[in-house]
């Protein structure tokens, strides 16, 4: 190999990277609430130099103490268990299903073909346009809600499982069937803990639509929840209500997600 | 077919607002119980998405609202019947007020015949084929416009309908008590005129069931008129003097502060004391929306209403009443 | 305890993939690796070994050919039938990386039910006998590339096959550990009499630890010689100084050394 | 180590299996176009037998003839393509800056720490609650559906874009540092790389949250579009067209996922 | 062309993971790789040479301790400074899985903005310098581990780097291949003059190649000894036979003998 005199030449610029390149490892933990601050903080200041009125977008401190009175006076917090309830029920419907589906899909090539046109055929429908059917079949009480919001995050579970089975090393279902794993066993053992952290982000994602779902049929149907709440207070252009009740529902999102990245965190801490 | 009053079950689709007014108190006061009718009551927030349940048989008897969808459903074969009043624009209670951004207002859109000002303008409706279209539609051809005058837009329900107002993005919708005098509160919009002002008696909804159901379950049909003619009684009165008992029924089922339904309270929705759809109204909407090409064929007023059922209701309460 | 046989009857392999011309890996190998007795495959790099041994274990399917396995019942006579446990050390390791050690090499039993008591037991004595006593807890992550092997190696041991097949298992060791691992090996597969298959880089290894030694051609791998390796057991590892273990070694370079030049010719 | 007794006997059931374990490649492709025509004969006799009404669920044969005439007299052909532009506007808007946050939060911790708070709030926000507030910024357009949708298929593809790059093996991206790469070089050349089966598997919920999201502020605003004709033949009970604009839907979501699928197994033909 | 020097001055690294106790990988390494000179780190499995290498390489940062690279200037002055390029070929291949042979070893001039043209020939010229020719457009996925090791080989080879860091680079090649690569290398470092870090488990391939041994203790890893390796150079395999370099083999055996003992009573 002939030497490149371009390349071969000391650049300069690369020598001191060279020798420090692991980033240092600054105290992280705090950037997020500080950015969050810094945002609150700009748009109160904003919304009180511009006078927009409450109506448009109510200041954080209006919503804040719309909150307060929600939980003192509100009685909010039964409507948040009759949510809380109907998120799991759908959440944990989808995510038994999806992942035991998605196992076998990703596994079996027929079951694959077989069921992979009508989640493709299925998976685009506007879920909230099958309200009038469900309706029908479920009534509109809590069982509606919860398949309904099963309906909507089965598919991120299922897609995202089959991901995960498909990414599975080769080597490792070899090694496990060397040492006498039956098919099941390679799918219980091998197979879907080698699909968890892909698994877990389809998950992060359904929890997500299950807080969307069974808000959105509360909005539709509800006399508790806070979707219903939501409504309720929509109905008496309460906007400062309607945005501590948004407020509410980002907090439980980001509550619940903060719980699942620990939990994916603790089952994943072979990583790296 | 046992005794009149044999023990029956039955579900109910219901709208949760005060228009609901006399079933809420119907069933606050245990009234059906006295007429030994179990009533299982689901909520929705459209009364259309209730049709289906009804015609398939998961509920008996639901609040029917008029519009398009309906009379296309009967048009299309669909055997039900509405067969009480459930809640009209009485002359001076109309529960719709016309709200119109401030420009439009201080321009003089003060009364309904400020619609003449509309041209070019942008109306909020929530859905087409809704009796918002229709009002809408009546009061610009009475102003001299037609429709298409107008640039009408959709999807404004009654939570963006306020905001879209106070940001002139819309010069006008129609908004319901109470949200209407909250709207005017807070000045994000001004009430022009109300519904009753362009379609005086109006006829909003009816209590509907299958065909079948009022023939068979004659019994049940009757008994459930009979309850909604004493609650629309205690409604109306109430209306009037603002009982609080029934206030704070009403506060309660909607889930709504007592003061804001003490507010609404001069123009709670409108009933008939004897329980019959307005024919007229009803056939007036039914033609509108066949001629819009809403409505697959015109239909005879027998296919749907059914005033049997009400009549006897009157009649037996008349002779003896079992709530007093 | 049976003694199994293991013979391979016209093996061909052919690798298909969907965008390249498929690569014929081995071609028309006949073999016996007789029972109770190690046997050395030796080849070039890319000779189809690591393939032949996956066709051996009944992992992949191959293209033309059978495996069979006999062994001799309680009355002596042979007999056709598969054994009951083999188990496999790979050169890529193969340790599912959200297992720590102890529950890599407890693997095995686990799949078989046994117990959790003693195939932790198990599993602990023969992280021992590979040296890495103090790392039940640590991932294959956390592990250089040797510990890791000695991992996979305790992993098929703890299983007591039948029939052991290793892919260059001791690859990633460094000399020493090497050769201490080796003897380890010879030991025990001096006293427990287990039917095993190596493929090697190392024709020292070979010699040193097999009794008969398959060297294979350049891709497409074939047989290109077999050779007894008739050194008396028990073996140390000074039997390299032995006059024979030269001669032996010298032989299998030789045609090793044909094979591999051809391989780079062409 | 000792001889374990139970385990080391030969078990005959096994023998056979360990000699043939590859699976036997089955022409599979047919097996999901049959199980969808058994599904819809299923349900077309079904319904004739039960004599359901077509209000209530229309026969498959029904939705077919009603799906005709939406495309020879109906002028469908129009919706579709004004929904389809709309689909993939929102579609690559999202794609394309939640793949590029993605790789950027995925690779700096201080990015991360910023943005995941944010990300985690505003995700379990229901988006069709910010309709009112989105048509007041963007009109009723079709900007303000491009918007709606990218909002809700971005998350998605970030969450996805951020499990792919963290799964990243270190090692490449010490042996792409060894070599000279920047970090840049490294983020576009290994990093997103690497990403790109889970980026993917993003893609794939992102573009069905975008039909999703298109249709129903289609169903909510819209004059023209499938999501308009959707709401249109709903409010007035036209089941038949309902179900066949559903089907339209479905087609076109399976369409444009089996689409995506050629499109990501031809960039991983690597893989196995 | 200049020639660097690198100084390793008391270097410890301790690897840290959140649920186990830290590891002290190596501890107060000091040691100089002479320019020009190939130099060989053995020592016993797990001891923290990849580690080193690592550090060395500035890939990450050691928790004490500092890295010196020096070289002679044009007016013959000794002067600190980086040097240009640098290349590592990994115990673990670390090769794209998604680029083919060809677009794997062309990489690094791709990085470095080398135009289509030239990068393609050069990968092409160090594809055919370690056998692969033929197998451009394959997959690693495609390849046998010895095939993967060696396209790791050309990818660091093709960079001409003023230092070269070997990390088991012969570990997966069959003994003839292997032979044929160290003498392939022996020559590039002879000709090209080069400074080469060499990791290895062969106590032959080291007094082979190098011309400096550095033997490691066990983890945590020291420098036990180091040895210098007076053999005459061009060197052929041939060199194997001369009894100084059974001398020097025995030397070196001897001291890794007593770590490796050591590392495993623990
Ligand atoms: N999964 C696979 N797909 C396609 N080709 C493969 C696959 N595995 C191996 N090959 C090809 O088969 C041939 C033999 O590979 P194999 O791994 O059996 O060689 P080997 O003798 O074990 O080599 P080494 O000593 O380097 O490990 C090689 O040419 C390789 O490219
Ligand atoms: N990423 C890591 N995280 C935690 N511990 C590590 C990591 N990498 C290596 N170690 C630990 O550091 C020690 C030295 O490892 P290293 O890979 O440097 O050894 P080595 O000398 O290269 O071994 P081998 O010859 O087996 O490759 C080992 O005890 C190992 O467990
Ligand atoms: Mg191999
Ligand atoms: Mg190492």
């Amino acid at each position: 190999m002939s030497t490149n005199e371009t390349t071969a030449q000391p650049v300069g610029g690369i020598a001191p990277a060279m020798i420090r390149r692991t980033p240092k490892r600054d105290y992280v933990p705090f950037y997020g609430p500080i950015a969050m601050i810094v945002f609150l903080v700009v748009w109160e200041v904003g919304l009180r130099i511009a006078e927009i009125p409450e109506l448009y977008l109510p200041r954080p401190t209006v919503i804040a103490q719309n909150l307060y009175l929600l939980f003192t006076e509100g009685g909010i917090l039964q409507d948040l268990g009759v949510t809380l309830y109907r998120i799991f029920g759908g959440f944990f419907l989808a995510a038994f299903v999806g992942i035991v589906l998605g196992i076998l899909m990703g596994t079996s090539r027929k079951l694959y073909a077989i069921c992979d046109i009508f989640i493709a055929v299925l998976y685009p429908i506007p879920k909230i346009s099958l309200v009038p059917l469900l309706i029908i079949w479920f009534g509109s009480g809590d069982l509606f809600q919860i398949v309904l919001a099963a309906l909507g995050c089965f598919f991120p579970v299922v897609i995202n499982t089959i991901l995960g089975v498909r990414q599975c090393d080769q080597g490792l279902i070899l090694a496990a069937r060397d040492l006498g794993a039956s098919e099941r066993q390679i799918k219980w053992k091998v197979v879907f803990p080698a699909a968890v952290p892909s698994i877990f982000s389809g998950l992060k994602l359904a929890l997500g639509i299950a807080i969307i779902m069974v808000v959105a049929a509360e909005m539709l149907t509800a006399k508790y929840g806070l979707g219903a709440r939501l409504q309720l207070s929509g109905q008496i252009l309460e906007t400062g209500q309607v945005f501590a009740i948004l407020l509410l529902l980002a907090v439980l999102g980001g509550l619940l997600t903060k719980g699942q990245e620990r939990i994916d965190r603790m089952i994943g801490r072979w990583r790296t | 077919q046992g005794a009149f009053d044999a023990p029956a079950k039955l579900k109910v689709g219901i709208v949760p607002y005060i228009s609901s007014g006399p079933f809420m108190v119907a069933q606050a006061k245990g009234y059906f119980k006295k007429l030994n009718l179990e009533v299982e009551s689901e909520i929705f927030q459209d009364g259309g998405l209730a049709i289906p349940s009804l015609v398939g048989g998961a509920l008996d008897v639901i609040v029917s609202t008029c519009n398009a969808g309906l009379f296309n459903t009967i048009a299309k074969g669909a055997q039900f019947r509405l067969f009480t009043d459930r809640g009209r624009e009485s002359v001076g209670m109309g529960s719709q007020a016309m709200m119109v951004n401030k420009e439009l207002y201080e321009q003089g859109f003060t009364d309904v015949s400020g619609y003449k000002l509309m041209k070019g303008k942008k109306i909020g409706i929530s859905v087409r084929g809704s009796i918002s279209q229709l009002l809408h539609t009546k009061a610009l051809q009475r102003a001299g416009l037609t429709p298409e005058d107008c640039e009408w837009q959709w999807g404004v329900d009654t939570k963006s309908a306020p905001t879209l107002l106070a940001a002139n993005q819309i010069g006008l919708a129609n908004i319901p008590i109470p949200l209407s005098h909250a709207v005017e509160a807070k000045g994000a919009g001004k009430i022009a005129t109300w519904s009753d002002d362009i379609m005086p008696d109006v006829q909003l909804a009816g209590w509907a069931a299958k065909e079948t159901f009022l023939t068979e379950q004659r019994s049940v049909a009757v008994r459930y008129a009979m309850v909604h003619l004493q609650s629309v009684r205690d409604f109306v009165d109430a209306a009037t003097n603002g009982n609080p008992e029934i206030v704070k029924i009403i506060a309660e089922a909607t889930r709504l502060p007592a003061e804001v339904i003490e507010t609404a309270r001069p123009r709670w929705t409108g009933y008939a004391l004897d329980g019959l759809p307005n024919e007229a109204s009803v056939m007036e909407q039914a033609k509108f929306w066949t001629d819009a090409g809403m409505v697959t064929r015109m239909l005879d007023a027998s296919e749907i209403i059914n005033t049997d059922i009400v009549k006897e209701a009157a009649q037996r309460l008349s002779d003896a009443n079992p709530f007093i | 305890m049976q003694l199994y046989e293991v013979l391979a009857d016209q093996i061909s392999h052919q690798w298909t993939s969907k965008n390249r011309p498929p690569t014929l890996a081995i071609d028309n190998v006949s073999c016996a690796f007789p029972a109770g007795k190690v046997t050395a495959i030796v080849g070039p790099s890319g000779c189809g070994k690591s393939t032949l041994l996956l066709i051996l274990r009944g992992l992949i399917e191959s293209t033309q050919g059978a495996i069979r396995f006999r062994y001799t019942n309680g009355s002596g006579a042979i007999v056709d039938g598969a054994p009951a446990r083999m188990a496999t050390v790979w050169q890529s390791f193969n340790l599912l990386p959200w297992r720590t050690v102890l529950d890599n090499v407890a693997f095995g039993l686990e799949l078989a039910s046994v117990s959790k008591e003693e195939r932790y037991a198990k599993a602990h004595e023969a992280i021992k006998a590979v040296e890495l006593g103090g790392f039940e807890g640590h991932f294959p992550s956390q592990l250089s590339g040797g510990m890791r092997q000695r991992v996979g190696l305790a992993r098929g041991l703890v299983m007591s096959p039948d029939i052991l097949l290793l892919d260059e298992p001791f690859g990633a060791l460094d000399a020493q550990t090497r050769v201490y691992m080796q003897e380890q090996l010879a030991g025990l597969v001096e006293t427990a009499g287990k039917t095993v298959i190596l493929v090697t880089h190392s024709i020292e290894e070979a010699v040193f630890l097999s009794d008969h030694v398959i060297v294979m051609t350049a891709r497409p791998g074939r047989v290109a010689a077999t050779r007894d390796i008739p050194l008396p057991r028990p073996r140390a590892i000074e039997v390299q100084n032995d006059p024979r273990f030269s001669a032996l070694f010298t032989e299998i370079y030789d045609v090793l050394r044909d094979e591999v030049v051809k391989s780079m010719m062409g």
